[in-house]
């Protein structure tokens, strides 16, 4: 099934994206009109507080979402199929070759009793097409390529006897194993040191670089999408609530949440009196939502942001937001 | 090196299985001295004189202190002395190697069946968590581990043998008529079939069905709930979703990644499940006539028959440390981070 | 407060079979304190020309081989079962949690002593042990619960060990510690209190076992002694008759042992359910 | 650093934690204890008034040295003085009824898990007040609860909740009101916002540099994050495995940063108005297990490495006004070509 409309340069495209969560205490409206593409070399951050719904975003297009989440709405197209009605052993090629993902945590997100060589073979296997020598060499191939120092020995080696940013490393070589045209980093640096944290994003920027990729970092972290990303997607308890190139995000901030966040966020020529916290918190996703879901936290919310519906609009080239009234174009801020 | 170290990691378990030992060797000496009755009376007979009742106390040793008692017992033991019985007349010893193929065969039987049944039950709830098939199995397994052994014995045998008379009669390891096969294991099954005598094979086969069901379904419950329990953990952790993410096939994930690791807790429980299925081996047996060591340890207790019993708790002792022992080994095997 | 109520009432709306178990405990509980009083017949007295009778209007669930009514009999043993039941896990826990406890938080030689206790009682199939220990005791009702307290010890010992372990390593630990509780008080306030959800599950798993494996001690002759009327002692007088078709006789004790068993369970599910809602998914 | 009329309110002398790794077997009876130098030599101190940032990464022993400084961990060896009474020689049990117990207090990394869950947060405020504070359960402790939630900005209505019901910036408030419920002279903050977002963090951060100011306290401030850590501190110190590597003021740490691994910390801070800075660091910190005492402890990372650095450890040097580094090159290096 082909979705139409769609440039060939997008690799993914996401159309109008609804998830719901069915819990105890009612359904949780996990995402919601989300819409986005990336395109082959691009890196788009996506950036929110945590319950925003960034990882649920990307376990949706993935398919790899809780048994209790539903997908409502929308599409994801990769390459111009819509992931959500292709047959189940399509979509299951597609994850590793088309879109590949690492997350958090590496040390748990690998099999714990599974020595690391056998963890890429089985990876490699699944994508099909090598013999068993040709695995081995590939997976060196891959580990050298991660820049993991002697490959041939931590080939053998168990995740436990290997540190976070090494296993961040085996989590980068398992994804990049099918060849992937698409790269999820979901917080591919939480729980790792800073020291550490920039070495991994280094390689995730260069390999991003060499093979084309299109790459989504996700990331609560604002200072850390803008020094790698080239386009930033800000996210509000499962809104997209404003989209621009990195550049003109930080100083033509159009949304008052991203305003209020690059506001909140410490960087090295910031005063603590210049740190202005964020008030209120995030909207309880149960139940009826107004369209606005920043509304309640919103400082120049007026009774006429009641109106639906409220759509991310362009404002300016590249440049889209969803708020019925966006902060005005400040001249003098560019730096 | 990782050769070595699982070496020493398998050294070191059976190191730590001797304080084990030695532990039950006391327990097993103190229960036996505060056991009523004086054997002394019992060994020199009804008819005996206070003399001889202290002839036979000093040959027994039991004039002597309690820590020299205890000596000469641990010497005995090395000997591999476990005394007489005095209502077989036999050496105790020589009771217990007779009998015992008879229970390991019956456990045997009653661990595959539970494990047959338990493992794909357990997986199967996990796989489809809080749906009418999970509930379903879930109660079945409460109600199985509420079951008393000796209770479903009796069930089984009235609804089977005296009802519908298609089980055979509880007389043991084979009908009164059939005589058993050559000794080479003492396990009929096995020396059944290493003989060729199919005969005996089905006749064995036959009476083994009915007692490892009854045994077997108590160890159901404890098995199928770990089995679930883990393979729920494990599918939702976040290696399983790495794995998904990759595209792996899904038995592959299922098999490699999910129920290998799962298979770590499952085994730290067979511990209890042994400990259940060896416990419950004595009521077994005495409902089904089973010539094991649990119906011998039954009929030692109603007589007092101190030897026996001490003997009786202390190979069951001693065969679940070496299960347990065994256990550890298998889990060092699979998992690599044990030892470490 | 209010919020734990509602999630009380949400297990139980969503889990009918626990709060069936719960009535059932209920009845049980009224059948331990009135049974004497609503048993039709004495449960001692013997009567010759009624032995072996099948269940019939004046005896809905027979007469045994001396003539007794074995209905009387079932319900009137349902004091002693539970009893022995009660007592057992009431001491094991006591003494298992105050031993799991100290060895958790203090570890040391504390540690190593209790660990050595448990590991030599858990080296012995637990019924195996229990047969020895009423050997040696010699049969008694408080025996059996000496018994049964002894083989349950581990249990909790180890459960609740392994909880303060978990526990002792949180943040506000320390921060009692902070302050200014000392060593007995953070014990007594913060890890026991902390571990006792869990601990509940676990006592009323345990009930369904500690029944089952007095009555199994009674099946094989240890424990509690004929006449006196006990599930485990019933079935055993029964387990003759079985095979020649007299099957009244141990099928009503073994449904009732089974019952009471099944019921502890499923409130122990349930329980599991109300203490860690997580622990079901 | 010379006038010694009033003592230093906190100072820490050749401070060590040792811990075992593995335990002696049957097999390897002979070899020696393998130990975890977690805290190796560490002397610095803190004055009234002061705020100073401790900073490392995981595994560099800041936990290890806060459980020392707030004597929840006993040293191997080594002294701690508060107030210039030696403290660290009272076996850690015992300090919990120390009259000094209530003057050195800490706020916890993570707010959710440092409150009792079956304590509301009346309770949890209350504890040190009745243990230490001689405070009954009476209105005069009801007031000062009160007074407490109102100056960590704690609405009076949640004091009744359980922390399950609170959100984690009202659960950070109730921790912090905790921990200065008995006026203590030095609170120490162990990474008091990591757990929380960044639209929370900062209100955090405005309330610690509030309550400072009103209650004269003095702040160690652990934390990863150098960027959170300048904002409310006057010094920091650097640690890297278990030793202090570089200590200054902030400015001259963030300016002037001598010691390479400092460079490397704020190369990696990342910047959104510039590019990513290129690597500083490579491979993988070194054991901290017996580790060589001959050797630099950066060696081998260090891009910066000579002979020396194996031969002999650095020891602090003077760099400038109040600023020490540990480092062979320290003179070499030019600092200037940072940012």
């Amino acid at each position: 099934m082909t979705v139409a409309s769609i440039p060939k340069t997008q690799l993914l495209n996401i159309e109008n994206l609804a998830v719901e969560f069915r819990t105890r205490s009612g359904i949780v409206k996990a995402l919601d009109q989300v819409s986005f593409s990336v395109a082959a070399g691009e890196t788009v951050g996506l950036v929110g507080e945590s319950g925003s719904g960034k990882s649920v975003l990307s376990l949706a297009i993935l398919g790899i979402l809780d048994a209790a989440a539903q997908i409502t709405a929308g599409t994801i197209a990769f390459e111009g199929d819509n992931l959500l009605t292709m047959p189940r052993s399509q979509l299951r090629a597609k994850r590793g070759t088309g879109i590949a993902m690492i997350f958090q945590n590496p040390r748990v997100a690998l099999n714990p009793i599974r020595r690391i060589g056998q963890q890429l073979r089985d990876v490699l296997i699944a994508h099909g097409g090598l013999t068993k020598a040709q695995c081995q060499t590939r997976a060196l191939e891959l580990l050298t390529q991660v820049r993991i120092p002697d490959p041939h020995q931590r080939i053998n080696a168990y995740p436990y006897e290997l540190s976070g940013g090494m296993c961040q490393r085996v989590m980068i070589a398992l994804a990049l194993a099918g060849r992937p045209k698409v790269l999820i980093a979901d917080e591919p640096t939480t729980g790792l040191d800073v020291t550490t944290q920039a070495a991994v994003m280094e390689l995730i920027r260069d390999l991003g670089r060499e093979g084309q990729m299109g790459t989504i970092l996700i990331t609560h972290d604002l200072d850390l999408a803008a020094q790698y990303c080239d386009r930033i997607l800000v996210m509000h308890a499962g809104h997209i609530v404003e989209t621009a190139p990195t550049r003109l995000i930080l100083t033509q901030p159009r949304h008052p949440y991203t305003a209020k966040l690059l506001a909140a966020t410490p960087d090295p020529h910031k005063r603590l009196d210049e740190l202005t916290p964020i008030a209120g918190h995030l909207p309880d996703l149960r139940g009826t939502l107004p369209p606005c879901r920043f509304q309640s936290r919103c400082d120049r919310a007026i009774p006429d942001c009641d109106r639906a519906p409220l759509k991310r609009q362009a404002i300016a080239p590249d440049h889209t937001v969803a708020c019925w009234h966006p902060l005005p174009l400040s001249s003098g801020v560019e730096s | 090196m990782a050769q070595q170290s699982k070496l020493r990691f398998i050294i070191q378990r059976l190191l730590a299985a001797i304080p084990s030992i030695i532990g039950v060797v006391v327990v097993t000496f103190i229960l036996t001295r505060a056991l009523p009755g004086d054997p002394a009376v019992f060994f020199a007979g009804p008819s005996a004189t206070q003399e001889a009742i202290d002839q036979v106390r000093a040959s027994l040793g039991l004039d002597q202190s309690l820590p020299i008692q205890f000596l000469r017992y641990i010497q005995d033991l090395l000997k591999g002395d476990f005394g007489e019985s005095i209502t077989t007349g036999q050496t105790v010893l020589y009771d217990l190697t007779t009998r015992l193929p008879a229970s390991l065969e019956l456990t045997i039987a009653a661990l595959i069946f539970a494990l047959a049944i338990a493992l794909p039950l357990g997986i199967v709830a996990a796989l489809y968590p809080n749906s009418k098939w999970d509930h379903l199995i879930r109660f079945l397994m409460t109600a199985g581990v509420s079951l008393p052994t000796f209770f479903t014995g009796l069930f089984l045998l009235y609804v089977f043998y005296y009802r519908l008379n298609i089980a055979p009669a509880p007389t043991g390891r084979l009908d009164l008529l059939t005589s058993p096969p050559d000794r080479i294991t003492g396990l009929f099954l096995i020396d059944s079939l290493v003989t060729g005598d199919f005969e005996v094979f089905i006749q064995a086969f036959c009476q083994l069905v009915m007692p490892a069901i009854t045994l077997g379904i108590f160890a159901l419950a404890p098995v199928a709930r770990v089995t679930r329990a883990s393979m729920l953990a494990v599918l939702s952790s976040d290696y399983i979703r790495t794995a998904r993410s990759h595209g792996l096939a899904p038995l592959k994930i299922l098999w490699s990644y999910a129920f290998r690791n799962a298979l770590l807790s499952i085994l730290t429980t067979m511990g209890v499940v042994f400990s259940f299925l060896l416990g419950s081996n004595v009521l077994v047996e005495k409902v089904f006539a089973w010539p094991g060591i649990g119906s011998y340890a039954v009929e030692a207790l109603i007589s007092s028959d101190y030897a026996a019993v001490q003997g009786f708790v202390l190979t069951m002792a001693l065969l679940y440390i070496v299960l347990n022992l065994s256990i550890d080994i298998i889990y060092g095997m699979i998992d690599p981070r044990a030892g470490q | 407060m209010t919020l734990s109520l509602r999630h009380t009432r949400y297990v139980i709306g969503e889990n009918a079979i626990t709060f069936g178990a719960f009535l059932l405990f209920l009845g049980f509980v009224l059948l331990a304190i009135f049974g004497d009083a609503i048993a039709p017949y004495d449960p001692l007295a013997s009567n010759a020309s009624l032995a072996l009778n099948p269940p019939s209007a004046q005896h809905w669930f027979g007469t045994d081989a001396l003539g007794r009514d074995i209905l009387s009999r079932v319900l009137v043993a349902t004091r002693l079962d539970l009893g022995i039941a009660i007592a057992a896990v009431a001491a094991s826990f006591v003494a298992g949690s105050a031993l799991g406890v100290l060895a958790g938080y203090w570890g040391g030689w504390v540690d190593a002593i209790a660990g050595r206790v448990i590991d030599t009682i858990m080296a012995f199939p637990l019924f195996v042990l229990a047969m020895g220990i009423m050997a040696a005791l010699g049969n008694s009702v408080e025996n059996i619960i000496y018994a049964t307290a002894i083989i349950n010890l581990p249990l909790y010992a180890r459960v609740i060990r392994s909880e303060v372990l978990v526990i002792k390593t949180a943040g506000y630990i320390e921060a009692a510690k902070l302050s200014g509780n000392t060593d007995v008080q953070i014990m007594l306030r913060y890890l026991f209190p902390n571990a006792l959800p869990v601990m509940m599950v676990h006592i009323s798993l345990n009930m369904g076992w500690a029944i089952l494996n007095a009555a199994g001690l009674s099946f094989i002759g240890l424990g509690v002694q004929p006449p006196t009327p006990e599930w485990g002692i019933m079935v055993a007088e029964g387990a003759t008759y079985i095979i020649s078709g007299e099957w009244w006789l141990a099928m009503f004790p073994g449904l009732m042992l089974m019952i009471a068993v099944l019921c502890f369970n499923l409130l122990g599910d349930g329980l599991r359910d109300l203490v860690d809602p997580r622990k079901r998914t | 650093m010379i006038s010694l009329d009033p003592p230093p309110l906190l100072s820490v002398d050749h401070l060590r934690k040792y811990f075992p790794t593995a335990r002696r077997s049957f097999l390897n009876r002979d070899a020696a204890p393998r130990l975890l130098h977690a805290v190796d030599d560490v002397s610095f101190t803190l004055e009234a008034g002061e705020s100073v940032g401790l900073v490392g990464e995981s595994g560099c022993g800041k936990s290890t040295l806060v459980r020392l400084l707030t004597r929840l961990l006993d040293p191997t060896s080594g002294e701690i003085r508060f107030e210039g009474r030696e403290i660290g020689a009272i076996a850690a049990p015992k300090f919990a009824r120390h009259p000094l117990r209530s003057q050195l207090q800490l706020v916890f990394q993570d707010p959710h898990d440092s409150l009792n869950p079956r304590h509301t947060a009346f309770d949890s405020i209350a504890a040190p007040l009745k243990q230490l504070g001689g405070f009954q359960a009476s209105p005069l402790l009801t007031a000062r609860i009160e007074e407490l939630a109102e100056l960590v900005g704690l609405p009076a209505a949640l004091l009744s909740r359980f922390p399950h019901q609170l959100s984690g910036g009202q659960k950070a408030r109730v921790g912090i009101a905790r921990a200065i419920a008995l006026h203590p002279k030095l609170l120490i903050l162990d990474e008091p916002t990591s757990a929380l977002d960044v639209s929370v963090q900062a209100v955090i951060l405005h309330l610690l540099q509030d309550l400072q100011a009103r209650l004269g306290m003095s702040y160690l401030f652990v934390s990863h994050d150098l960027n959170v850590v300048r904002l409310l501190c006057d010094r920091i110190i650097v640690m890297y495995l278990g030793q202090i590597i570089e200590m200054g003021p902030t400015d001259a740490i963030f300016d002037n940063p001598r010691h390479p691994y400092t460079q490397a910390l704020i190369a990696a801070i990342p910047d959104p108005g510039t590019p990513p800075q290129p690597l500083q660091l490579q491979g993988e910190p070194r054991s901290p297990i017996d580790p060589d005492p001959q050797v630099c402890r950066l060696y081998g990372r260090c891009p910066h490495g000579v002979e020396a650095c194996t031969t002999t450890t650095p020891h602090l040097e003077p760099m400038g006004p109040d600023h020490v580094a540990a480092c062979h090159r320290a003179d070499v290096l030019n600092p200037a070509q940072l940012r």
